[in-house]
């Protein structure tokens, strides 16, 4: 099967749902013959034109409330924030209205909308423009939470989010932007809330988001080395998650480490360690639930700082040995 | 902009059914008031009362696939949008009758599939939306207008400011209509704004703004009418700023110390029902049987509304967790 | 001894502060001679004049950024968010400026500001008005978090806040603004990160924040006519956040239930409930960890709904029942 | 607002000196561009050559208590507020001996105690900040006053929007400088505005707004001295708009493809040092083979900065949790 790239599979993605269909739009700064800050725009508008690919003032409130507002009244937009840092400026529309705006009208009115915007630290743009903020969004009732970590992932996972009738948060790893895999040309949709085994073990469960999926990969094929096998859960969408797959493999193997690249502290980390030990999942521990996230830091500059303020293979290799020894 | 005269469909006997309308929004928030004081109605309101004319005047010469947002004081324009009053009380009262099953409340009555977007909680958090729908207007040719209703004190919301610049640079069809009733919950247009006329800001986005005695109906209908087909044809938005007051609190415990009550009584002199009333019998289409008659009309729908709130069930609570998602 | 309300502890912690400290001002909407939405800082205009009570236009990012610069340059203000739901439109400067400036300049420079905002649902205001966000602030490396349950904790808190070099979010819950207790008139400090036992008891810890801390109360009181004795921890702070006291009480109790007004899903309480399971107290633990907290729905207009929405009495009594049961 | 001559701290010495520091901006930002072609300098970057002027120029007429904030492509700013290129290029190369101990990189350098507050990666972010240390200035009676820079771009966020009507409400003193180099990363002002000068937007706020020549030294120094001052009197901000154009493209990886190669030859003619040497040279302050020496000088100085930082140590891990909190 042919091999494209994360960013071609998301663009992909976009392009075949608007061939087929007139209502899904893009909006987002730089997003015309600029591209987008990531070049995951680039080329369409050129196909589609600058009214179904709107270039936008630098704006986030507003282009974030035209997208609520235009979802509202039949519209499937799709908004490009430049850097998922930048929610921060379109928060009560993302918030206070598309989250809420239906269960405050009683069940009136649906606001089919995604927010594709790029996260994580790894370039050396430093504090204000790297971070981890999924933990917010699946903190709000109302909305839905996507996280690919992998290029096939992100052409089904956007598909399924362009096609959901609720506002989705679609976080795309900046680091992951160019990694490849086997993705079908044709349109495929896989579901929200249905996690995925990166990789089956039985040994031990790591639970991993984005990019850490990748690093668990890493540490998995070290570990496997020194005969510990490493089962690897990315949920893939936060909300809904998949409780069922992640407490069937803790089941399975008995210990588990959780690790996200956001901040431990209050990170969506908590809620998969406290979801397993309030499953029954509980009774099959071997040894407690480790979380791995990153340090309590802004994101700093300096590349050696920047890669100790996250996880790192050998951080996960670590966790995990001292899981698998636990007494 | 040149002047329009007002639209055909603006008939004398429009013009009566919009006298009794201004007297169903004030009768309605005078009632609402009365339980709010009595501790029957929970949570809090915003009471237009003295506003009734920017509401009922700038909504009436609207088409009825146009489109309004409006804001947390925002009873009067969801009656002028055609919204059933007993419907809206019930969701005062809370109850599974109401607009929004007894979820939203004052604060967040809509009619999405009638064109009422919306009231809003957050100062400014509709003008946002009102773009985004004028955008679906343009980008399904549907050739509806979006009237963005919000207050002067939101005009110093960010938000205010990125959509304007929006809508203006994309020529979308929305008319902006800032209620100025000179205070924001305190705050005096005096304080919080270093310029006379909040419409001069549409300068700053290179698109018309006009001031207007937003206590007389014939000049609002008249202004709005002007903007709304202006928006239409495509020329883009157009920012209306209306003079006007509230006669009430901010919500409900106000002690109003950030104003005088002389003030306030030059105000209720401009009571925008009674110029309406006058001009009506001016012109000949309205009596003072027919006027009281009106009034009357209107308080007992207003009675007619509490009642069927008073009797209608509480939401159960398996409606709970519904509705979060679609 | 004296009693005030909460509201009042407030207004007096601020008072004495800015009697002694010409730094210390307030600003924020409606604070002047409408004295708050609440009426917290009513009178204080009176006294201290529009200079150091600055009433502000409605222009959240503005005047949160104001604070930030203000704070950066020497003062020390204290804003007032009327609620906190509008935390949404400050967010970039509060998260992306005045919790990363220090930081990202490399330890030049310091932020000491106080943001008080009254947090909390039960006022039929619904869902625009009625959230409990400070998980989002709690997340955030260089903010601290403040959420105080009494008045006397109000009173001590705050003046730590105002003291501490770095921008504090200080949560006030709407519904204990008129609940009195015993305060002393002087001022005095309570460190942050120091949590309260609030009871004292042998059979099961109750970890609970703000509203949640008195419902626990009262909960216990039943308990105890059953015979189980709750002890309830208030951390009062949750950044930072005092482990110690947390750990301590569940490795006497060896049960807990952790509850908040937030809703669950990805809420403070899976950063708690965390902790303890990967501390020494893991090994103490009789029963699974309870998480309970508001469910996953916007706030609802209609009082029965709404009080449904967030734990209440009976849903802290039956979660302790059911942890003690735990075989 | 009148006309002033320039500060009699702008002596024909200075004059020469600023033409040195336009130098020193353009080779700072060369020689970033060149390592971040090479790879040798990670993350990213944004370059004002071509802008010097307005950086240049606007700093040097204030005092030395006045203060600034800056933006993401603050370089120049910094060095006109006096910053050691060896700190700027050690924090560029994510050394510890850094402005920042190589924390904050390109986007963050800032030097609070002498009166940068920093650049700031948010566009628009800074606004507020600058406010905010204009309230200090007025609270403590300091007398200084904050020039806070931010591009086109910029304009259109809501930070600006309510910042402006803050310090206006406020009479703070608080110069905003719009450096309007025609497009924010591609998009173009021409599409993003509807009106022709972003210096219109003052009227919106009742304050002074100005348009000027980005480019022209003298024309910038004039403009900003006489705002600077009308500001430290007590009337209140000013809005400066600067006409300008950013050489480069907007950060690392850019093809430009948002405006012509034509477009970028007209305004290359406009270039901002060249236009000062000729008029340092008419006035008779300046020789060629001085202007030649200096710009010699401002090299070499890059240079050593290059290798002050290329020398210097990388932080040690152990930093990594220091300064989050004070
Ligand atoms: C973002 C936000 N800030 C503050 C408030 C609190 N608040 C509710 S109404 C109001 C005053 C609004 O003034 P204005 O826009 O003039 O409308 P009016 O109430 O006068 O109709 C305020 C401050 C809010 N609801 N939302
Ligand atoms: C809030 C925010 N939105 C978007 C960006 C991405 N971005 C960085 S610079 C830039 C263009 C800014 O344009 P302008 O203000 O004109 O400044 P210039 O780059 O031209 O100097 C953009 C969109 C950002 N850093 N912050
Ligand atoms: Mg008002
Ligand atoms: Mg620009």
């Amino acid at each position: 099967m042919r091999e494209i790239t994360y960013l071609e599979a998301v663009r992909e993605a976009m392009s075949q749902e608007m061939r087929k269909n007139q209502d899904v739009y893009l909006l987002g700064e730089d997003i015309g013959v600029y591209g987008g800050a990531f070049g995951v725009t680039r080329g369409m508008i050129e196909e589609f034109g600058p009214e179904r690919v709107r270039n936008t003032p630098i704006s986030e409130a507003a282009i974030a409330g035209a997208a609520v507002g235009s979802a509202l009244t039949g519209m499937r937009p799709i908004l490009e924030l430049q850097f998922s840092d930048f929610i921060t400026i379109a928060m009560d529309q993302l918030v206070n209205q598309a989250a809420k705006l239906r269960y405050m009208y009683g069940g009136k009115g649906k606001v089919p909308m995604v927010v594709r915007t790029p996260a994580g630290s790894g370039t050396g743009a430093a504090a204000q423009h790297s971070q981890s903020l999924e933990a917010w969004m699946a903190h709000i009732p109302g909305l839905k939470v996507v996280q690919p970590s992998t290029a096939y992932d992100a052409k089904g996972l956007l598909k399924a989010a362009i096609d959901d009738d609720n506002p989705v948060i679609f976080y795309e790893h900046k680091l992951l932007y160019k990694m490849k895999s086997h993705v079908p040309e044709e349109p495929y949709s896989i579901p929200l809330g249905k996690a995925d085994m990166k990789r089956e073990g039985k040994d031990v469960t790591i639970v991993a988001t984005a990019m850490m999926v990748h690093k668990a990969l890493e540490a998995a094929k070290e570990l496997e080395k020194e005969g510990i096998d490493v089962e690897i859960v990315d949920p893939r969408t936060l909300v809904p998650l998949d409780e069922e797959t992640i407490v069937e493999s803790v089941k399975k193997t008995g210990r588990v480490v959780v690790v996200h690249e956001a901040v431990k502290r209050g990170g969506y980390g908590g809620e998969i360690a406290s979801i397993i030990a309030e499953s029954e999942a509980f009774d099959y521990l071997d040894a407690p639930i480790k979380r791995l996230g990153g340090l309590p830091v802004p994101i700093p500059y300096n590349p050696n700082l920047e890669k100790a303020a996250v996880p790192q293979v050998p951080d996960i290799i670590k966790a995990v040995k001292e899981t698998v020894q636990f007494k | 902009m040149s002047n329009h005269a007002l639209p055909a469909f603006i008939t004398d006997e429009k013009l009566v059914e919009l006298y009794k309308q201004m007297w169903l929004i004030r009768y309605f928030d005078e009632k609402v008031d009365q339980f709010f004081a009595k501790g029957m109605i929970h949570g809090t309101t915003h009471l237009c009362v003295g506003q009734e004319a920017t509401a009922a005047g700038s909504i009436a010469v609207l088409q009825e696939k146009d489109k309004i947002t409006s804001t947390h004081r925002g009873h009067g324009h969801c009656i002028a949008k055609g919204a059933s009053v007993d419907k809206m009380m019930a969701e005062l009262f809370g109850k599974v009758t109401g607009y929004c099953k007894g979820k939203g409340g004052s604060m967040h009555i809509a009619d999405v599939e009638k064109g009422n977007l919306g009231a809003n909680g957050i100062v400014g958090g509709g003008i946002p939306l009102a773009v985004g729908a004028a955008l679906t207007s343009r980008m399904k040719n549907e050739g509806y207008v979006v009237l963005c209703f919000f207050g002067d004190g939101a005009a110093n919301e960010g938000s205010f400011h990125e959509s304007l610049n929006l809508a203006s640079i994309w020529d979308l069809p929305v008319v902006f209509i800032c209620e100025n009733n000179q205070y924001g919950m305190s705050g005096s247009v005096k304080d919080m704004f270093n310029i006379e006329h909040i419409a001069d800001r549409a300068q700053a986005y290179g698109i018309p703004g006009k001031v207007i005695d937003g206590n007389d109906m014939l000049e609002v209908m008249n202004a709005v009418y002007e903007a709304v087909e202006y928006a239409r044809s495509g020329k883009g938005p157009v920012l209306i700023e209306a003079k006007t007051y509230r006669w009430k609190g901010h919500s409900k415990s106000d002690a109003k110390k950030y104003r005088t009550r002389e003030e306030e009584q030059e105000w209720r002199k401009k009571d925008p029902i009674k110029r309406f009333k006058e001009y009506l019998m001016e012109k000949g289409v309205l009596t003072e049987e027919k006027a009281e008659q009106l009034r009357e009309e209107a308080f007992r729908e207003i009675e007619d509304a509490v009642a069927f709130a008073e009797k209608s069930p509480e939401p159960s609570l398996d409606t709970l967790l519904e509705d979060v998602y679609a």
